[in-house]
């Protein structure tokens, strides 16, 4: 086989809790810190220890950074899931396995080369002590995978060296030992590298390896929040612990040593929902950070904060519904919740990322929206975006920016008017004026989620009423245009728009750029905010097809546009994949030929991929042969 | 709730307090209950309480959740900002305000059903919490706007208007909050403004949340012969556990019995407050403790079995901290705190970065 | 004035919590008893006592029974509203007013006529007490209108005997001293009766006055549900006080006198929503009744039996959102939310009653698709439809009538399988066979809201998952030939489509049959159910110009059927009222002339009505003459 | 969760209960719980009880909510149906299901954070409508499945595993149950099934709300030195108030000791329940009465101030009435009663109809 450096796939399988993560972990940053481009997704159990679990990294010097569904290299040290391990494996695939033990017959395939390794026989008689020998493997394994890949190894070492430091000295010589053991080992009995390889690169300089939570946590702090209220629930936990880590780092009084920061675990979701609305309404800058199940708990609440107009902001981390659904896998299941939550005649103004670059950005855009029109904003993210390593541009912050505090009156305006009438419509923008309290007398108003006046008095009177909420609809129609814009990307030959959203982006940029190989062309549309702007109903009605790509069973994407954008449905057609792993190419591309008809193409040398995918959406007589890798 | 300004007619008469307000300045829109129901009263008390206190008006905020209890925060200090939230979930909207600016007075007023049915789980998060919060429920044992069901605190045996006996064991706030850790539990009548006075004014200078059970007839759907929450009913079950007076700094005159450790009727005790003030404990014929976390609970227990309704301000712990010092934020309220001072800036994002390559 | 016998409608305005409420109902039910088509709307502060209250009763032959917005007489006995009261007065109506004070010069109207009683100073001769005065002051009023209006006196005692009878003799006494007192002090005075009168018809002679919460409770019991949870909340608080009222009379073993029925009060809508769930799975009928707030609670319980498939009702009695909105106002605010409940992907089967009639037919129904389908399933009424008392053909019910328990499979069936998969689809519907607990061992499995795959295990596999989530999208779309099929009503020279829900029909029916006075024609089509079955979709596709009415002022129903229907959008445009009063005629009128530009045409004979109405929807120059009655 | 088949090898030597069925029969699918979970063992004790009671299978119904523990009610008896529900919802959807169908043996499985945090209201209110349920809780202190934060079970002063102390005051669910009027408080240790199993037993029998509290040690994230459920940690401060042995009517020989009204250390006290079994208190040193509410709630509330970990059968109400007595529901279980017997026919509705012109 041709080598084919930088650009080939592989996944690690290991059972959950054996520290396989950390090793996993080893092998992404030192791939990053040779410069070259780096994706990693981490397939986890909904438990803490004893289940089969995934690392899967993705090495493309073309910066593609979405999943594949077919692997060059396989690690497979979890004997319970060999047999699928192995079929994961592109023809011409390595399978590297503990060879402590034989390879059961009926696993071989005659297609790819099995690479044994006795791991734990080595483990055993270097280490003492189960759980370090348990520990240990997956090192030595890291080190047999960087000989074959042929890894630089003193940034391994050095990796380890900035991880366990003189403090864990002990811990960095068994780190040591075995990684040494399994690069030797490989070293001497294998041709390293294989044609499959890395090759130094400088892609990576101005760039960080960061997941999604931390980066929108980071958001959260440069944005001025003050006040933090959750509940701990999977795929979210991490943002709010991020957060809480950085706080103690960045928000710490010097004088007293006390936080700059009130961060609340709360009972339940309901709880973490008043808080931020009760902190909003004080006037902090609050946010919680939950996932599906914690918005359906939030939704009282929500319409609460939208009738009452308080700003908040809501980070919903998006895992697999309904219900408790898959925690630990991906989806873009809760759009139309979202855009329309509670009860009532409600509209909310929702964000939505597509990597942890994003998540930092739309953070700090939430909170100016959320005070600018006085009422919650969502950011949807998910488990991919928000628990997954990416290689992004580093994070960069402006130190000219100041928040976007809306119409809020101080005392001194207060102090020189007659009269502070909560609920008008001073402006014409449907924008009123906001008082905090505590700041002066005049600004006392008395906050309802019951009817009220635009003067803030309790009324049943249909007008008044209806004054009020027809105005907050202008209000809320009025964000469509301070929203992130739609990215649009546009091919002059394009007979088709493909039009998608959120963690959508890498997938469907690499099949547009797939597809453009075989001379079939797509103008790209990537939804970044609701409500939508005139461009987004532009793009579409310029356009006889557009194809929606989404990671939900109804479309919910596709149906929001329909409803809001303006547009016709006719021209909208449907992509979607919700089995709850990262959306692939090669998963789009099937799709998007099964809609257009067109042929199953051949896939561009180097990448490794097959048709298998969700039955109802796969040619079901797409040979296997036609994607598999050259 | 319908907003009907009240004629401030000037009263050269009305007295003025240390920041020259008068209790009309205390005083909100028109009350829209039924004529003699027990939370107008409470309202008063809360105006006579803020008004003695000389609390600036608008460095209060008023709580509360939803029901004919919780309407009442429109019944007093209008120029102050207030909260009608949903229902059961004043406690965490108040946690989220409290937490953004600890340095305005909180004060939040619910009922029974808002606070121990729909809002059980929140009250006892809260009381946990120890957010500084002056938590009133105006209890009448039932839910008086949706047209009186029995709520939580409907007692064994008690008589629904319908003739129904409730058969459900209620649920006592004050036992709730001793057995949860409360730092302030008390209990108060509506017909009673001399005791709930004081009480009030020292749950609103108590550092953390101030339970405050005041018993508080439904006229309209629990105030007949069957209920035991009636006004007949709590007059002649009612017992004083312990007398409480409030005392600011410059009116505390140690008294003679301080010495007295043994609690004879009539003995004084003088709980100091964090900021100076003092709690006089005055015993009225039994020997009570009120800072005696499971001696109180006992008494309390003895006396509701007996068929009594023990009031008072039952117990106090003076070392109590709250939400606050537990979370280990700053003096100085969060909302004060300019922005520079909250963002970090590029230059510590950047060493930040450095650990993500 | 012409005399115009049972064509005219009439207002009372009292304060509430002075026994104004049964006075209006004696009214009510004695026209009723008089067999001439009557309606009554209740419109009430949310409070218990001392705030302005208003009855409005619209007597007329051809059977309309929508709210009027102008009054040919109006008994105004609450001094505080007399100003508005009095606006209200249709040209050339009566201003009956409690003389006992004089009225206030500015007050005064030329155009109507006053009738002056002084009901507070004759109470005061004839009755000692203060609350005695209060209350027989609205006896004596009902006796003069009885009077002005010519009621059949004997009916009035009738009445009362059977709402007093024996027990109640000295009530009854003052009963009858007060309306005797109010009737002849108007038979003297003025000559009654006016030329608005009741004169006696056989209309009534098969229907009954109810209102729907009554009628759906009726249902519940009637469909053999016997488990029901809930928490009070207005104005779905009456639906299960009318069910518990029923149970100990319908619903008792005669043996041991107890009940046969579990009728618990939660203590909140979470609760009663999990109540309902566990019922449902054990295998009771079960059921909750709540208004928007509380369905918001139960959105993540609602996901959980979407998923787990879990038959449950919920009826949501809608009332004017968003968060607490106005409690005592009617609206159709949930139309969206009860539809897509639930984070993740999720759909749900909703019936729309328009009347008590179909809140009893629908009530049972609901428990059938629910069983049926394994799902919940929503009935959407309104305050309106569900508080206020309706005249309609009297219940009847079918003795041969049987539960749909849907696919349950009992011991035998079980004992003769070899094994049971809860999840398979094997009769290709998408339902999967269900067991109950404590039936059998064979039948035993484990239900959960997190992923399984079809045998009911655990999974966290994308195809497993999507196989079972598949499955249910095609059992929720098969239940659009189950649900009630749309009402549709053609004409000829029909040139457009009306489209409405529920407690539209009255107001728009009428609209149309004063707009074909005009020679204006539409076709009509309300909706019941979702999902929208083919008709729905044939209808809208076959006309141009659809017109949606709604209670909402997002509207939602034509959002939905946008989304589901599968018809262009196009085809559908928006006619909204939602300031929480039920639909009149004439506003709807007002918005589809200016929608289709047509001309202000006079209002036939008889409907008082003006075009005053919510501004965005009104012609605005329409001169104020135009519709006020001759 | 995942469904791995044990495989049902046959062993000549299982014994069988009455029945006919051995342990195996009673048993779940392999748990997928961290190696020396406290839950798992808990999960045995289950089985045992179980079997030794020799409950049918089918007739049993297993509920819980969302958690580590939670997920246990797959790893007992895979021959009755299981209710995996939501977070904290575990107590309404058991209501739901009893009201359902009280023949069934309700069996609830919980955790500390799924019953105290977010379903403490639902908790509090299945206590006080007493529905026929064993209640167990597997305390734990911590958020297990979301890795390891406090839950409000977590001890003040308590340290995480980061070596960050709690400082907000902890609810004991057995102190919460005494105060709300539950019949039956128990609590255990995952790490004493000798005592765990009886208590099980007479939980299942009780016509009730039999809340079981099990220190349940959460190996992975809250077994560390500073921990308070820790196995070390609880085994030190383990105190056995009083010890308790269920007999079945059939294997019930009045005690000698019986007629001893003093309760002297082994001195014993049978207890008898609603159908005819009993339970057998024998002192351990403690003059303690297990009937005594208040008595209990004082000796409680005594160790655990004096940093014991009290366990036992603390309480139980002899009298216990269960949810359809309150509701006065028929004896049969509702799912039984033919459509026939509950619709009440045409004549019916037409004479109701009659009160409608
Ligand atoms: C989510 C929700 N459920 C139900 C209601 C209806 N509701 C309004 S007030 C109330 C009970 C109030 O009882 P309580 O708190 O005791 O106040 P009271 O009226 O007795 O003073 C209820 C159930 C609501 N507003 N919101
Ligand atoms: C509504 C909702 N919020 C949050 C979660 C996430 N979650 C799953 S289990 C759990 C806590 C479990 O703690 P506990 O009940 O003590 O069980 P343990 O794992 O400790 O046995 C949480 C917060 C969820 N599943 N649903
Ligand atoms: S209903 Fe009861 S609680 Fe409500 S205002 Fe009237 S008396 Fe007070
Ligand atoms: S994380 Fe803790 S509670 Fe969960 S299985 Fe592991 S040891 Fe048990
Ligand atoms: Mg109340
Ligand atoms: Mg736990």
């Amino acid at each position: 086989m041709a080598t084919r450096a930088n650009d080939f796939a592989l996944k690690i399988g290991t059972v959950n809790g054996t520290g396989s993560a950390s090793a996993n972990g080893l092998l992404m940053q030192s791939i990053f810190r040779m410069g070259v481009p780096v994706s990693g997704k981490n397939v986890f159990p909904s438990n803490i220890q004893g289940l089969p679990t995934w690392y899967e990294i993705r090495v493309n010097a073309a910066g593609h950074v979405a999943r594949t569904r077919r692997f060059d290299l396989v690690v497979a040290m979890n004997p319970e899931t060999y047999a699928r391990d192995i079929g994961e494996l592109a023809t011409g695939g390595w399978l590297l396995y503990d060879s402590s033990w034989p390879l059961a017959r009926e696993l071989k395939r005659s297609d790819v080369n099995f690479v044994g390794v006795p791991f734990a026989e080595m483990c055993v008689k270097r280490f003492k002590g189960g759980r370090k020998r348990i520990l240990m493997k997956n090192i030595v394994c890291t080190g047999v995978v960087a000989a074959l890949l042929g890894i630089d190894f003193e940034i391994i070492r050095t990796l380890l060296e900035e991880t366990f430091g003189e403090k864990k000295r002990h811990l960095l010589e068994a780190n040591f030992t075995a990684i040494d053991l399994g690069f030797d080992y490989a070293a001497q009995r294998f041709d390293c590298p294989l044609p499959i390889r890395i090759e130094a690169m400088e892609a990576n300089r101005d760039s960080v390896l960061i997941d999604g939570n931390t980066a929108a946590a980071l958001g959260c702090i440069y944005a001025g929040a003050t006040v933090a209220a959750w509940y701990p629930i999977t795929p979210s936990t991490s943002l709010i612990e991020a957060f809480t880590a950085y706080c103690h780092r960045l928000r710490v009084d010097e004088a007293s040593g006390k936080l700059k920061v009130a961060i609340i675990q709360a009972e339940d979701e309901l709880a973490s929902a008043g808080m931020v609305v009760g902190a909003g309404w004080a006037g902090a800058r609050a946010f919680t950070s939950t996932s599906g199940a914690g918005i359906s708990l939030m939704t009282e609440f929500i319409g609460l904060a939208y009738y009452a107009e308080v700003p908040c902001v809501f980070f919903d981390i998006e895992r697999v519904g309904p219900s408790t659904g898959m925690p630990t896998r991906t989806q873009q299941g809760d759009i139309l919740m979202c855009a329309y939550a509670s009860h009532g005649d409600t509209k909310h103004i929702c964000l939505y990322p597509k990597d942890p670059a994003e998540c930092f950005d739309f953070a700090v855009r939430a909170f100016d929206l959320a005070e600018r029109f006085q009422t919650p904003v969502f950011v949807l993210s998910d488990l991919d975006i928000g628990m997954n390593d990416w290689v992004i541009p580093r994070l960069r912050w402006e130190d000219g920016y100041r928040p976007d505090r809306g119409k809020v009156l101080d005392a001194a305006a207060l102090e020189g008017m007659d009269a502070f009438y909560r609920f008008m419509d001073v402006d014409g923008d449907g924008i009123p004026y906001r008082t905090l309290p505590g700041v002066h007398p005049k600004g006392a108003y008395f906050t309802r989620g019951s009817g009220h006046d635009k003067y803030g008095k309790y009324t049943e009177d249909e007008e008044e009423y209806q004054e009020v909420l027809d105005r907050i609809a202008v209000k809320i129609d009025g964000a469509a245009d301070a929203v992130p814009a739609p990215e649009i990307r546009l091919h002059p030959d394009a007979g088709y728009g493909l039009v998608t959203i959120g963690g959508c982006d890498g997938g469907v940029r690499e099949a547009i750029e797939r597809f453009a190989e075989e001379g079939v062309h797509f103008d790209y549309m990537r939804i970044r905010g609701f409500p939508f702007s005139e461009e987004v109903a532009k793009f579409i009605e310029a356009r006889e097809v557009n194809i929606v790509v989404e990671q939900n069973r109804d479309a919910q994407l596709l149906s929001l546009l329909a409803l809001e954008a303006g547009v016709d449905k006719g021209r909208l057609v449907s992509v979607r994949r919700y089995g709850g792993l990262p959306l692939s190419a090669s998963g789009v591309m099937d799709s998007v030929r099964e809609l257009l008809g067109l042929p199953a193409g051949a896939a561009p040398a180097g990448i490794a991929e097959d048709s298998k995918g969700p039955a109802e959406e796969t040619p079901s007589g797409a040979p296997d042969s036609v994607e598999v890798g050259a | 709730m319908t907003h009907i300004a009240k004629p401030r007619v000037f009263h050269p008469g009305l007295e003025k307090n240390e920041i020259g307000l008068t209790q009309r300045d205390y005083e909100g829109v028109v009350s829209t209950l039924c004529a003699g129901c027990g939370h107008d009263s409470v309202t008063g008390a809360l105006v006579e309480a803020a008004w003695e206190l000389a609390l600036p008006t608008h460095r209060v905020a008023k709580m509360s959740g939803i029901g004919c209890s919780s309407k009442t925060t429109a019944y007093f200090m209008s120029q102050s900002h207030g909260f009608n939230s949903v229902h059961g979930r004043m406690p965490s909207v108040a946690s989220g305000a409290n937490a953004a600016n600890r340095d305005l007075v909180y004060i939040g007023v619910s009922g029974d059903g808002d606070s121990l049915s729909i809002g059980l789980g929140q009250l006892c998060h809260a009381m946990r919490r120890n957010l500084n919060l002056l938590y009133l429920i105006e209890n009448n044992g039932v839910y008086g706007l949706t047209k009186g069901q029995f709520s939580a605190s409907a007692d064994v045996g008690a008589k629904s208007k319908r003739g129904v006996p409730n058969e459900q064991p209620p649920i006592d706030p004050v036992l709730l909050a001793l057995s949860l850790g409360a730092t302030f539990a008390a209990r108060g009548f509506s017909g009673d403004r001399k005791q709930l006075v004081p009480i009030i004014k020292a749950g609103i200078r108590h550092p953390g949340l101030a339970l405050v059970d005041v018993i508080s007839p439904c006229v309209t759907f629990n105030d007949h012969v069957g209920s035991t929450k009636s006004y007949a009913y709590t007059r002649e079950r009612f017992r004083t556990a312990v007398e409480a007076a409030f005392l600011e700094p410059k009116d505390f005159v140690p008294s003679a019995d301080e010495i007295t450790a043994e609690l004879e009727p009539g003995g004084v005790r003088d709980v100091r407050m964090h900021d100076g003030s003092f709690v006089r404990f005055r015993q009225t014929g039994d020997d009570y403790d009120p800072t005696d976390r499971d001696g109180v609970y006992s008494y309390v227990r003895e006396r509701v079995e007996a068929g009594e309704v023990p009031t008072g301000l039952l117990f106090i712990d003076p070392e109590s901290r709250d939400l606050h010092e537990v979370l280990g934020t700053v003096e100085r309220p969060l909302v004060d705190i300019p922005f520079t001072e909250l963002c970090p800036g590029a230059e510590a994002l950047d060493s930040v970065m450095e650990s993500y390559r």
